[in-house]
Formats: structure tokens, C-alpha cells, sequence
């Protein structure tokens, strides 16, 4: 079954390159597809795989189907269906969103390490795609480089681990006695491997270019391929690595955190200033990621849930107004529906109460005091007082400022979508259990790695 | 040796992408690297005096350190690929830099601000 | 300066490198047994138990004439093409969207319409001896990939050679271009057949991507199951697109 | 109804009440006030003692209590916001957003009774950040310079805001519990000092950035001098007081003087308190003296507000039970009269369209009510008897002077006196003086306008008389706290308020000056009245020479001959080149958004080498530095 949330988007993508006018309705018709079949297989509770060709692991590839692949599946999915929602936002790069929905699908739920690295590189020729819309095509190119090198080096580090382990089985690399300097210099190379995609410190350089260069990229690679980027992150640090290499992730994911909110304060452009804010998130989770303990994951990935849902309803809306509007001034008076969807999901990511963001960012400073990191929550504090300066200052911009006399339409699609899902934010908030679960399911699963191990090598047999 | 010399052209490769002005060139050096990665990767599944995985008439039958180990192979295969894609989009998108900032040259581009 | 520090920090990074080489096993001295691909060497990953590998109990296969025999779980001869086909299809299927991914998006980017002049005449060696090539190549192509099971080459390189030849096509002549449905839909629907191979598998045996033909006898042309039909569906596609790239370089946008 | 049910059923009224509003605004005002009527009558019927959850949160529970303390700020914060509502029904047709004002407002008023029923630093927070938020949505709503004052005033609190949430988790950490009576109970038997401190400073900070208190209190001018006029009233009168109230948590709720016994400072104080009391001294000096030189009459009441912030903080911090009970009774005393003064200035502005001082003048004749008004919240502000302020002053004074803090006691006396100048100024240059011919047809403010503020008046008049009602449940409060529990210091069946070198007599006192101010007024009747002399009776147009000339030259910019202008030249020049704090924070600032500039210079150019360049040292100093 599982299978299919790959073929079905990659079967529809080859049929629509010969049908263009069908592209729009099959990237839809895959989405929901790819929905139905996510919700008749609800929370597996144990580890599932689907071997492909019949090949037993560790010798075949296999997909992996567990409390958090699923987790990460329905996330990515969730915004992909959610963007084909949107016809006009979608325009001609159907067929590009639904290689882009398979990779993504791909990558999440796959066990091997070779064929994480094959759907990496399909994510990101994917995204150069979709970030090159309105002729952004420089900095499309430097994703591209910058993508190309992690690649390598993700596949270097690849290869490390097979001559080391003799197979490219995750959980067969995560049970085998790997010495220790060859296990520096994999997981030394993985976390720059993955640093492109997770937007930690210094290789984030692409994001403010790509998420601010058009209004399609940010939407999508902002919230689906940023959440399948750092459950990769959560899977290979947690479940296969058992937390080796944890100290580099953690060290660079602080100093993302405060750089990327410092690079945000100073922004004069809305796409960028989000984009930057997008990677001091991205920080919170890697660092939240690299304590490893079961609860800490799950709480990272309750937090990068509530950040995708805001920065899904931040990046329509504001991408939205920057391609209708020259003068942003006050321009909420003329769409208060969008305004006030921004302005919940940007208190939810400063984590104002009343607001999803308020549960996952206070849980965070719990768990981390009672694991006493004291530097941390300091830190993050830090960063959110800074996020107070601008997500403030954005909104008083938008609302209050003197308007100008320009005019667009109001989206009718759009402003309904942002509006549901700002109040699912509130949702989140009354009831974190929406997110919270799900979330705190996936920490269980990628801490559990013998559970891992066991249902991926022990179960042999082809399954749906 | 063989490692070595790919370590090498990744050297090569990286100091091109750091000192080159002319995108075609990063380009270029990109594609270094990915041939030196695949390099490395097939002389990790070399055993001496092994012979191409294939069974033909003079190496009918299977025996241990007769083969190279043929896994690399088709792991390179599938990275060349991969390396060409990306190379396609490159220049694609190189062509419409040219076009639009009037030069790929990063010291004469126009327009490129922030 | 620039330079100077590009050197350095070059340097630095081979440096690293070649620290890392350190944990690796020395040049021509990998140890295929300790590997997965000894068993794909020998064609008997069915008859092994998993567990038992992993744990350290490698099992090491004995000698065995495999070349033409039949039986195995896989028929191919090329070890490498039944590993990329069977044992790990599903890798090529991603390797075959790659390049689909970056044919889309080279066309997305370039968009153009008009067929891109030279602006000056082939001349006349190029265009007499492109009628006689051109032939001889797309058969060398389709043979590449025929033959993919059983000697170097398969469906990439193969594909590879027939989009040289419309290459050629359009170098020698310049108002030669190539009919974009025909490609786009051969492309399309070979690719769809791959995946449609795949989900055949996972009706009958269970499987993705499950090989569901007959092996046949390790080293005759008609063998290895679907191994050599996904060959030609892969040789078609590959065709099909990389002509469709050269033809989308070659386009360039009214005005 | 239960407490929680209340601020819940009222955050969703107050969204309502947009809606409402955005049908008809006034019916949303009206509603509002009834509301807020209601409240009232809500919070003096509640018992002390009742407590409700609000559910849970992280496994803590999250509880309402009500207690003496909640009871006497939830007073006294409704006071201030009824009659700012009851203001704004007439008062927000000046406005632009009237709708979004009346939901925020109400927004507001369940954050801070929230603040002030909550029983876990959580709760706290949560409500905190709610009244924080809705402010912060209001303030923006003024004129062009508020936008700006909307930033910094939530960057400002949120800096404290979060020093409390670290410090919050500090003690959650520690001690297991949220629950702000037990925290106190697990904090007298920690034996860590260090840690303790540090819990104490780090709550405190919230408290310190809301009420304007040194190193945060720049805020104050720029918000509060921007804010729409009547949202200032609530803003100084009210929003303020949140800070207070955390302050008199972290000082009295957690019993300093026992936590920090080891570490006494001054006559049994300890250093942490001592450490407070210095802030607040600081304030009230740099509150004073730049209220003084301030033309915007808005800005100098906001540094008023400073520099009260800061008899507030010495009193509580001193924890001497006069001191206490000063403190706290201050917090009501200038509520009152921040929120009349605002609101006169508001209805200044509503009637001229300008705040500043200059512009102004002789409006005694055309808004006497408003004048009225004005000169009672300035009697009551600057702590002359019989209007209440000087009872907590005197109270204040008292603890002090008892504890030999004569340093500190210097300053409260100073800031006293120049609370005389800088009261006197807004006095002089808007309501005495010469009338503006432009202003020569303004009227009173409608009655809606006038009776918020005269009601307020009357109270502050009355409490002067008889304070008993107000220190009741203040007594309530320190013996809630152990302060000195056996001692009474208000003693209402002998009208007395037993101090440490005396005791005063509000009615006694009262009726001294009812005797005065008749025998002040025969005089007055007897002698010739003053004639009146129209300086600028000449000036037919704008910009046109004057008739008249002084010292041989004609005037032709009558603001410099205005009666504000250089009002207190000589004192002004005493300290015209201090050291500003606001540059200081400016330039934290500053060095944060050059810090971006630096960052993205440096590490994300435009250009893919500069990429590699930093990728590959980046891969190096992992490599070198972690193994």
C-alpha cells in the first residue's frame, strides 16, 4: 500500500507530460490519492516495511513504514494537498510538484541510504525547478551549486558508511560496530550533507534567495520539503547514528538559530525576513533533535508542525501581497481575512498564548530545563525577543501604515485556506493533542532504535 | 592512489567553485566533484585483479575475489545520471541568467541586489 | 588573496579527506564477502536468512558456475544490470526521475518556441555523412540496450547514443526540429510503463517493482525476466527525453 | 460563575464584540462599558478565597485564586478601564479604528484580571501575554509616530517578559512546581543562595520592564506619549500596574526578607531588595528630572509614570509593613490620577488636535470641567494633601525614614518636589495663560467625556478623606504575605493611620483645609481681581507681524514668547547634556540590525563562492574542533 505514495504521484507526473492541460487536475487528483491513502493506514503503531522487488533486507531496498514515517508523510502530504488547493499558484509546474510530492514521499519513507540520497537529489532538482519561477533563476542557480555539493558530500558520506558496514541498510548501518573514527567521518559529512536541506548554519545561504524569489517555492519547500529534510535529520542522527554527531548539529543549530533571526531583523523584504525566520526554526529543531532522547524529538517535531502550519499561512499571504502590491503600506485594511490569518500565524511563531506556537515553544524550555541545558532556552529566548522586533514591525507595517491606492482581488482559495489554518493554530493551542501526539509518536519511533532494527530485519515478507 | 587522486580533484573542484567568477565555471567544478566522487566510489568495490562483474564464457562461475564488487558500479550509474541532470538544469538556468542579468560573469552581472 | 585562501581552505578539505581514507579498507583490497554484493555476485539472496547476516553470520556463498544455467533468482549475466534492474529497481526508477525531473525543468526554465538558428550552413561532410550515420547509431543505441543484460551498457547509455543522434540531426540541419508531442509522449508513457512494470509486481507478487516474468537461462538474450523489458522502456525514455533536452537547448524565446 | 469560566467567556466576547462593532461602533463602546460595569459589580461581591482551574498545561495545573491582592488591583484596574470605556463611547469618534479598539480593550481587561487572579507563574505569563498583545495592538492606532512605539514597547516587554519565563523555569526546574505560594514555601528552604537571586531577578525583570522601572523604561515616553490619548490612560493608569502587581509577587508573594535573610544589605534589607530599590531610586530621578524638560504634555506624564513607577517599587521593596502598605496604596493613588490626567489630555487633544504644550494655552476659559479634573489628578499626583496621593507618600516616607535609608528617603523627597515643577507646567501652558486665537472656539467636552473623570476625581478625593475602604483589603494583602501580621496600621474606628513618628488624621486634616481654602477664598473676594490684558489681540492672521513689540522688534514668532517655552530654562541647563539611557538601548539595537547587516555581508552574499567558501571552513572546524 504504502508504495503507491510514491507511484501514484510519479505515474501521474509521466502521464501528464504528455496531457499539459491534465497536469493541474492529476497533481490534485495525486494529492488526494496520496491523502486517502495515508488515513486508511492510520498511526501503523509498529514498524511496517514494504520490500521492494521482493528483496529481503538488508540486501533490496526497502520503505519503512512506522509511527514516524507516517508522521512525516502526512505533514508533507498534508501541504501538498493544500497547494493543489490553489490552481493559479500552481500554474505550470504541476508535473514539477508532483516528482517534487513523490521525492519528498520518497525520502521519508525510505530505508535505505543510497535511495535517500537518489530521492535528495530528485527533491532537489525539483526544487531549483520550482524556484526558478519569475525569472529567479540566479538564485535558483546557487540552490542548485550549493545543492550539487551537499550531494556529493551526502553521497560520499554514503559511501563511507558501506564500506564500513558492507550494506547501505539503515537499520543493518545503525546495529553494525562501526569503529569510531569511521563513524566521525560519516556522520561528520551526513550532518553537512543534510545541513543544505535542514537550513542549519552556514549552509543556509540559499533559503532568503529561493523562499523569497517567487510565491510558489516558499509555500511548499518552506513547510513539506523542510519537514521531509529534517525528519531525515531526526532518522539518521536518532534512529541510525544513535546520537553520534549529535554535539555538531547542536553547536551549529544555536548559532542558525541567532543568526538566522538576526539576518530576519534586518530584512526589508517580507518573503526574506520569513525565510530567515523559516531557518531559525529550522535551528530549533536540529538542536532540539540532537539532545536524542525519545520526548525531546517528539517535542521537536510538535514544534516544527505548529511553525510549518504558520509559515505555510505567513508565505501565502505574503506571497500574496509582494506579487500584487509595490507599496505594502497598510495593505491588510484591503484584505482583513488574510491579515488576520498573517497576523495569528506570526504570534504563533513569536509563541504568543492563544497560539499552537506557545505550546510546542514552552514545552521546549521545559524539557530542556529539566534536562538542564541552561544555554539553550537562553538562547531561544534570545531569539524570540528578536522575532518580537520584527514580526511586530511587519504587522504594524501591514495594518496600520498609510495605504496606498492600489488594489488586487481578494484570493478567495487562499484567504479561506490561511483562515482555517490560522485557527487550527488556535486549535492547537486549546488542544496541543492534535499535533502533540502524532508528534510525540514519531519522537517515541525514532528514538526506539532496536524496535526499528528488529521490524526492518526480521520481518520478511512483501506486504502491500 | 586512486583515492588520492580524487581526493584531490575534489580539492580541485572546491578551489574552482571558491575562485572562479564565470558561472559556467562553478558549474564546471561541480561537475569535478561529482566525477571525483564517483571515482572514489567504483575504487572502493575494486579488488585486485578482479574482472568486470559479468558472466560470459571464459568467467562462467562465482567465486570470491574472481569480481570486482559490482554495487559501486551501479551506485556510480545511477550518480552519473543524477550529475547530468543536474549539470541540464545548470546550464538551463544559466542560459536565462545570461539572458536576464546580461552577463554570467558574477563581477558584471546587473540587477542583483540583496 | 582569494586565491591564497581558496588554496588553504582546499588544502584543509583533502586534508580531511584524507584522514577519513584512514577508515576505509586500502585500494584493491575490498573484501566483497563482507558485503551485501557478494550474494547478488551469486545470485542466491532468496536462499540466505537476513538475520543471520546481519548478526555477523555472513554465509559466505561457494563457488558456482552460474553462466548458462538456469534457475536463479535473477537472470541477468551483467551482475551490475541486475543489481540496478532487480535487486535495486527501485533506485533506477528514482535515477529515471531524476532525469525526467530535470527534462521538466529544463523546460520550464527555457521555454522556448522558435527553433535557435547557427547562423551558418553545415558544411558538407557533416551533412552527407550524418544520412549515413545516423542509422548505424540509433541501432548501436537499441542494441546497447538490448543487450544490457548481458554485456556493459543498458537502457541509460543506450538512450544516451539515440539522443546523440538527434544531436547529429540537429547539427547538420538547421530546420530540422524535433516533433515535441511524439518525444514527450514516448517519454511519458515509458515512463508510465516502468511504473506500471512496478505496480504489475506489486499485484502478483506483492511486491513493488517484483519480478514477475520468468528468468530464463543465465546468458541468452531472452532472460532475466524484466530485466531487459524495463531495459528498453528505460533505453526509450532516456532517448526520448535527452533528445527532448537538446531540443529544448536549441529553442530560444520569441523576442 | 467561575473565574476561569469569566475570562474565557469574556476573551470570546471581546471578538464579538468586533463584529458588533463593526456593525454599529458605538453599540460595541456601550457594550463594552456594561461589561465592564458588570465586572465591577462582579469583583466586589467575589469572596476572597475562591479559586478555579483553568486546566492543565504540561501536566501543572493551572489555577485562578482570588485573593486579597487580586481583589484591590482588579479594583482598581477596573476603575481605570470602565471609565476610559465609558470615555472612549464618545471620545473613539476621533478615531480610525474604532471597532478593533473596542475588541482589544476588552481583550485587555481579561489579560490583566487574568494577571491578577492567576496562582502559577503560567497562568501569569499566559494572561500576561494576552493583556501585553492587545496593548500592543492598540498603541499602534495613533498618529505616525505610534507605529514605531508599537515595536519598541513589545520588544521592551518582551525582554522582560522573557527573563521571567527563564527565570519561571528556573524554579519549575528547582523546585518542581509552578504554583507561586509553594515556590515561595521551597525558596525559604533552599539553601542556594545564587540560584535563588537569580530566580528573584529574573521574575522581577517582567515587573521592572512593565512599570518602567531604570534600565526599561524608555518605553514609557515613546509608547505612552503615542498611544491614542484615552488608550494612554489605560496605559499608564492600568497597564502599568501589571508590572507593580509582578513586582509585589516577586518581593512580598515570595518573602524576600526571609529567602534572602543571609544576605542583608541596609538596616535588615536585603541586597537583592536593596538592589530594587536602587532601580526604583534611579526612576524616580531620571522620571522627574526628564519630566520636567518634556513639551509634549503626553510624554512628561509617561515620565511621571517612571518616576511613580519607582515610589512604588521602594515602597514594596523595602517590605516594612508602612512601606508595603504605601507602596501598594500608591499603585491606586496614581492610577486614578494617570488615568484623569490622561484623559483630560485626551480631551484636550479631542478638542485642539495637539499634545504639545506650546501650541496650547488658556484653555481654563473654554474646558473648565477638564481643567477641574486636571488640577485635582495633579494635587493627587504631586502627594499634596487632602487628595490621596500624600497618604502614600507619606507612607513611603515614613518607612523609610524608619529604616535610615536617608539616601533613598533624599530622593523621594526630590522626586516630590519636582513632581511640584513638572505637574505645574501642563497646568500653566494648557489651561492658564493666553487662549490661541484658533482655539477660541472650542467647547467643553460632552458629558460622557467629563463624568469619567470627574467620578474618578471624586474618588480620589474621597479616599483622601477616608482611606479606610482602600487600605482594608491592604492590610488584607500584608497579612496574606506575613508582613508584620500583628501589627494594624490602619485604624478606622479612630480615623487615624498609625505611622512611625506620628500618626495622620485624613478627615482632621480635610477639614483643616475646607477651613483654609474659605478663608483662602474671602481673601480672594476681597481684593481686586486681576485686569485681563489680550498680549495677542493684535494678531489678525497667521504669520502676520504682531502689533505689539518687544525690546524694539516685532514678534514674529509668538511660540517663543509662549508661556512654556523655557519654562524652567535655568534647571533645564543643569543637566541638559545627560547621558541618555534611550541612546544606550538605541544602540543595542542598532548593534543587533548591524549585526544582520554584518551576517548577511559576510555569509549570505549573492555569490555561490563566498557559499563554498564558508561550507567547506564550516566542514573543517567541525572536523578539527569536535574530534
Amino acid at each position: 500500500m504504502i508504495s503507491l505514495l510514491i507511484a501514484i504521484p510519479l505515474l501521474l507526473a509521466f502521464v501528464s507530460v504528455m496531457w499539459k492541460r491534465l497536469a493541474k487536475p492529476l497533481f490534485f487528483l495525486a494529492a488526494v490519492t496520496n491523502m486517502t491513502v495515508l488515513l486508511a493506514s492510520w498511526f501503523p503503531n509498529s514498524v511496517e516495511i514494504h520490500v521492494m522487488g521482493s528483496w529481503k533486507p538488508p540486501f533490496g531496498i526497502n520503505l519503512v513504514f512506522d509511527n514516524a514515517s507516517f508522521y512525516a508523510a502526512l505533514v508533507v502530504n498534508f501541504f501538498f494537498f493544500l497547494v493543489s488547493l490553489m490552481p493559479n499558484l500552481v500554474e505550470s509546474y504541476g508535473v514539477s510538484l508532483m516528482l517534487l510530492m513523490a521525492a519528498a514521499n520518497g525520502f521519508v519513507l525510505t530505508g535505505d541510504l543510497f535511495n535517500s540520497f537518489v530521492f535528495m537529489e530528485i527533491m532537489t532538482i525539483t526544487a531549483v525547478t520550482v524556484a526558478s519561477r519569475r525569472e529567479n533563476f540566479y538564485n535558483a542557480f546557487k540552490y542548485l551549486i550549493l545543492g550539487g555539493i551537499a550531494g556529493s558530500i551526502y553521497l560520499l558520506a554514503t559511501i563511507f558508511a558501506y564500506t564500513a558496514t558492507g550494506s547501505l541498510n539503515m537499520a543493518h548501518v545503525s546495529m553494525a560496530t562501526i569503529s569510531a573514527s569511521s563513524l566521525v567521518a560519516i556522520t561528520t559529512l551526513y550532518a553537512i550533507g543534510l545541513g543544505v536541506e535542514a537550513k542549519l548554519f552556514p549552509l543556509n545561504g540559499w533559503v532568503s534567495g529561493v523562499y523569497g524569489g517567487n510565491d510558489l517555492a516558499p509555500v511548499i519547500l518552506g513547510t513539506s520539503v523542510s519537514f521531509a529534510a529534517l525528519y531525515m535529520v531526526g532518522r539518521l542522527f536518532g534512529t541510525v547514528f544513535h546520537g553520534s554527531g549529535a554535539g555538531v548539529l547542536y553547536t551549529l543549530a544555536l548559532i542558525t538559530i541567532i543568526i538566522g533571526e538576526v539576518a530576519a531583523l534586518r530584512q526589508q523584504n517580507l518573503l526574506k525576513a520569513f525565510a530567515y525566520s523559516s531557518v531559525a526554526q529550522a535551528g530549533v529543531v536540529v538542536a532540539m533533535i540532537s539532545k536524542g532522547t525519545s520526548r525531546a524529538m517528539g517535542l521537536a517535531y510538535f514544534h516544527l508542525t505548529n511553525d510549518a502550519v504558520a509559515k505555510f499561512v505567513i508565505f501565502l499571504v505574503a506571497g500574496f501581497l509582494v506579487y500584487n502590491y509595490k507599496n505594502l503600506n497598510g495593505v491588510f485594511k484591503k484584505h482583513k481575512v488574510l491579515g488576520a490569518s498573517f497576523s495569528m500565524a506570526t504570534f504563533s511563531l513569536v509563541g504568543f498564548p492563544l497560539f499552537a506556537g506557545f505550546q510546542s515553544k514552552l514545552r521546549i524550555i521545559m524539557e530542556l530545563f529539566s534536562m538542564k541545558d541552561y544555554l539553550f532556552p537562553a538562547v531561544m529566548l534570545l531569539a524570540t525577543l528578536i522575532e518580537v522586533g520584527y514580526v511586530v514591525r511587519w504587522n504594524v507595517k501591514l495594518w496600520f501604515e498609510e495605504e496606498t491606492d492600489e488594489k488586487a482581488d481578494n484570493p478567495i482559495v487562499a484567504g479561506t485556506l490561511a483562515l482555517i489554518l490560522s485557527l487550527l493554530l488556535v486549535a492547537v493551542f486549546i488542544k496541543p493533542e492534535i499535533f502533540l501526539g502524532g508528534a510525540m509518536k514519531m519522537g517515541n519511533a525514532l528514538a526506539d532504535t532496536k524496535d526499528y532494527i528488529h521490524g526492518v530485519l526480521s520481518v520478511v515478507k512483501g506486504g502491500m | 592512489m586512486v583515492y588520492i587522486i580524487s581526493i584531490i580533484l575534489v580539492g580541485i573542484g572546491v578551489y574552482g567553485l571558491m575562485t572562479q567568477k564565470n558561472l559556467f565555471k562553478h558549474l564546471i567544478s561541480l561537475s569535478i566533484i561529482d566525477t571525483a566522487v564517483n571515482i572514489f566510489i567504483v575504487a572502493t568495490g575494486y579488488v585486485n585483479g578482479g574482472k568486470a562483474p559479468i558472466y560470459t564464457k571464459n568467467f562462467p562461475s562465482f567465486a570470491i575475489g574472481r569480481f570486482v564488487d559490482p554495487l559501486p558500479q551501479a551506485l556510480v550509474l545511477t550518480a552519473i545520471v543524477i550529475g547530468v541532470g543536474t549539470l541540464a538544469v545548470g546550464a538551463s538556468l544559466l542560459v536565462r541568467v545570461k539572458e536576464k542579468h546580461s552577463s554570467i560573469d558574477v563581477e558584471n552581472m546587473k540587477g542583483v541586489g540583496e | 588573496m582569494r586565491r591564497f585562501y581558496a588554496i588553504l581552505v582546499a588544502a584543509g578539505l583533502v586534508y580531511m579527506l584524507f584522514m577519513f581514507l584512514g577508515t576505509i579498507v586500502p585500494y584493491g583490497k575490498a573484501d566483497v564477502a563482507d558485503r551485501v554484493s557478494a550474494h547478488f555476485l551469486a545470485k542466491d539472496v532468496n536462499s540466505i536468512s537476513p538475520t543471520k547476516w546481519v548478526e555477523g553470520d555472513k554465509q559466505v556463498p561457494h563457488s558456482e558456475r552460474v553462466y548458462g544455467r538456469k534457475g536463479f533468482e535473477d537472470g541477468s549475466a551483467n551482475v551490475v544490470t541486475s543489481i540496478v534492474v532487480n535487486y535495486r529497481s527501485f533506485d533506477t526508477l528514482g535515477e529515471v526521475t531524476v532525469l525526467f525531473a530535470s527534462a521538466v525543468g529544463v523546460g520550464l526554465i527555457l521555454g522556448g518556441t522558435r527553433r535557435m538558428k547557427y547562423g551558418r550552413k553545415p558544411n558538407f561532410i557533416l551533412r552527407v555523412s550524418t544520412g549515413i550515420l545516423l542509422p548505424l547509431i540509433i541501432l548501436f543505441g537499441i542494441y546497447i540496450f538490448v543487450h544490457g543484460h548481458l554485456t556493459p551498457g543498458g537502457g541509460f547509455p543506450g538512450g544516451t547514443i539515440i539522443a546523440a543522434a538527434v544531436l547529429l540531426l540537429y547539427l547538420s540541419n538547421e530546420e530540422f526540429s524535433l516533433n515535441m508531442i511524439v518525444s514527450k509522449s514516448l517519454e511519458g508513457s515509458m515512463g508510465s510503463l516502468y511504473v506500471i512494470f512496478g505496480l504489475i509486481g506489486l499485484a502478483a507478487g506483492g511486491a513493488f517493482l517484483f519480478n514477475f516474468l520468468p528468468n530464463g537461462v543465465v546468458g541468452s538474450l531472452f532472460s532475466a525476466g524484466v530485466v531487459p523489458l524495463v531495459y528498453m522502456t528505460i533505453g526509450l525514455k532516456v532517448g526520448s527525453e535527452l533528445s527532448g533536452v537538446v531540443a529544448e537547448i536549441h529553442e530560444e524565446r520569441e523576442g | 460563575m467561575a473565574l476561569s469560566t469569566l475570562l474565557i467567556s469574556l476573551l470570546v466576547t471581546s471578538v464579538v464584540i468586533y463584529f458588533i462593532s463593526k456593525v454599529s461602533w458605538r453599540a460595541g463602546a456601550i457594550l463594552n462599558f456594561l461589561i465592564g460595569v458588570f465586572l465591577i459589580s462582579y469583583v466586589f461581591a467575589l469572596h476572597i478565597g475562591v479559586t478555579s482551574n483553568l486546566g492543565t498545561l504540561f501536566g501543572q495545573k493551572l489555577q485562578l485564586t482570588w485573593t486579597h491582592a487580586s481583589y484591590y488591583f482588579s479594583a482598581v484596574s477596573l476603575l481605570v478601564i470602565v471609565s476610559v470605556m465609558l470615555f472612549a463611547i464618545k471620545w473613539l469618534d476621533s478615531q480610525k479604528y474604532p471597532a478593533a479598539f473596542n475588541m482589544f480593550i476588552l481583550m485587555m481587561t481579561a489579560g490583566s484580571l487574568g494577571v491578577f487572579m492567576a496562582a502559577d507563574l503560567i497562568t501569569l505569563y499566559i494572561f500576561w501575554e494576552i493583556a501585553v498583545l492587545s496593548s500592543m495592538l492598540i498603541v499602534p492606532m495613533g498618529k505616525k509616530e505610534s507605529r514605531k512605539a508599537a515595536v519598541i514597547y513589545a520588544v521592551m516587554s518582551a525582554s522582560g517578559t522573557y527573563m521571567y519565563l527563564y527565570g519561571a523555569f528556573l524554579a519549575f526546574q528547582r523546585y518542581g512546581t509552578l504554583n507561586i505560594s509553594e515556590i515561595a514555601r521551597h525558596m525559604v528552604s533552599d539553601p542556594s543562595t545564587g540560584i535563588k537571586a537569580a530566580i528573584f531577578l529574573l521574575l522581577a525583570s517582567a515587573g521592572i520592564a512593565k512599570s518602567g522601572i531604570f534600565p526599561l523604561h524608555t518605553w514609557l515616553r515613546i509608547a505612552h506619549g503615542n498611544a491614542p490619548d484615552a488608550f494612554s490612560a489605560v496605559l499608564s493608569g492600568q497597564l502599568v500596574k501589571l508590572g507593580s502587581y509582578v513586582l509585589m509577587i516577586t518581593v512580598a508573594a515570595i518573602p524576600s526578607l526571609r529567602v534572602f535573610g543571609n544576605i542583608p544589605f541596609y538596616s535588615g534589607i536585603p541586597a537583592t531588595n536593596y538592589f530594587l530599590i536602587a532601580l526604583g531610586a534611579t526612576s524616580i530621578i531620571i522620571g522627574t528630572l526628564m519630566a520636567i524638560k518634556q513639551d509634549d504634555m503626553k510624554m512628561l506624564i509617561a515620565f511621571s509614570s517612571v518616576a511613580n513607577g519607582g515610589y512604588i517599587l521602594i515602597g514594596i521593596g523595602t517590605m516594612d509593613p508602612m512601606g508595603f502598605e504605601g507602596g501598594v496604596l500608591h499603585v491606586f493613588n496614581h492610577a486614578i490620577a494617570a488615568a484623569v490626567i490622561f484623559m483630560a489630555f485626551a480631551s484636550v487633544v479631542y478638542r485642539t488636535h495637539t499634545k504639545k504644550i506650546s501650541e496650547l494655552g488658556g484653555l481654563i476659559h473654554k474646558m473648565p470641567i477638564t481643567f477641574l479634573a486636571y488640577l485635582f489628578a495633579i494635587i493627587s499626583l504631586a502627594g499634596i494633601p487632602p487628595m490621596s496621593g500624600f497618604i502614600s507618600k507619606w507612607m513611603i516616607y515614613q518607612a523609610l525614614v524608619r529604616k535610615g535609608m536617608f539616601i533613598t528617603a533624599f530622593i523621594a523627597f526630590f522626586g516630590s518636589i519636582g513632581s511640584f515643577l513638572y505637574v505645574f507646567r501642563p497646568l500653566a501652558g494648557v489651561f492658564l495663560g493666553q487662549l490661541p486665537k484658533k482655539y477660541k472656539d472650542v467647547k467643553e467636552v460632552p458629558p460622557v467625556m467629563w463624568i469619567p473623570m470627574m467620578t474618578l476625581v471624586v474618588i480620589s478625593l474621597v479616599i483622601g478623606i477616608w482611606p479606610f475602604p482602600v487600605l482594608q483589603p491592604i492590610e488584607g494583602m500584608r497579612m496574606d504575605y506575613g508582613i508584620a501580621p500583628t501589627m494594624r496600621i490602619a485604624d478606622s474606628s479612630h480615623w487615624l493611620i498609625k505611622g512611625f513618628s506620628g500618626s495622620w488624621n485624613p478627615v482632621l486634616v480635610f477639614n483643616l483645609f475646607i477651613i483654609g481654602f474659605v478663608i483662602a477664598y474671602i481673601l480672594y473676594t476681597m481684593f481686586p481681581r486681576p485686569k485681563k490684558v489680550d498680549l495677542l489681540a493684535p494678531h489678525k492672521e497667521e504669520g502676520a507681524p504682531i502689533n505689539i513689540y518687544t525690546g524694539g522688534e516685532y514678534i514674529y514668532t509668538p511660540e517663543l514668547y509662549h508661556y512654556n517655552t523655557k519654562f524652567y530654562a535655568g534647571f533645564e541647563r543643569m543637566y541638559e547634556k545627560h547621558p541618555s539611557w534611550e541612546k544606550v538601548l538605541e544602540m543595542l539595537a542598532k548593534f543587533f540590525h548591524d549585526l544582520g547587516e554584518w551576517v548577511h555581508g559576510w555569509f549570505f552574499r549573492p555569490s555561490p563562492s563566498a557559499y563554498t567558501f564558508w561550507v567547506s571552513l564550516t566542514i573543517l572546524i567541525v572536523f578539527w574542533v569536535r574530534w
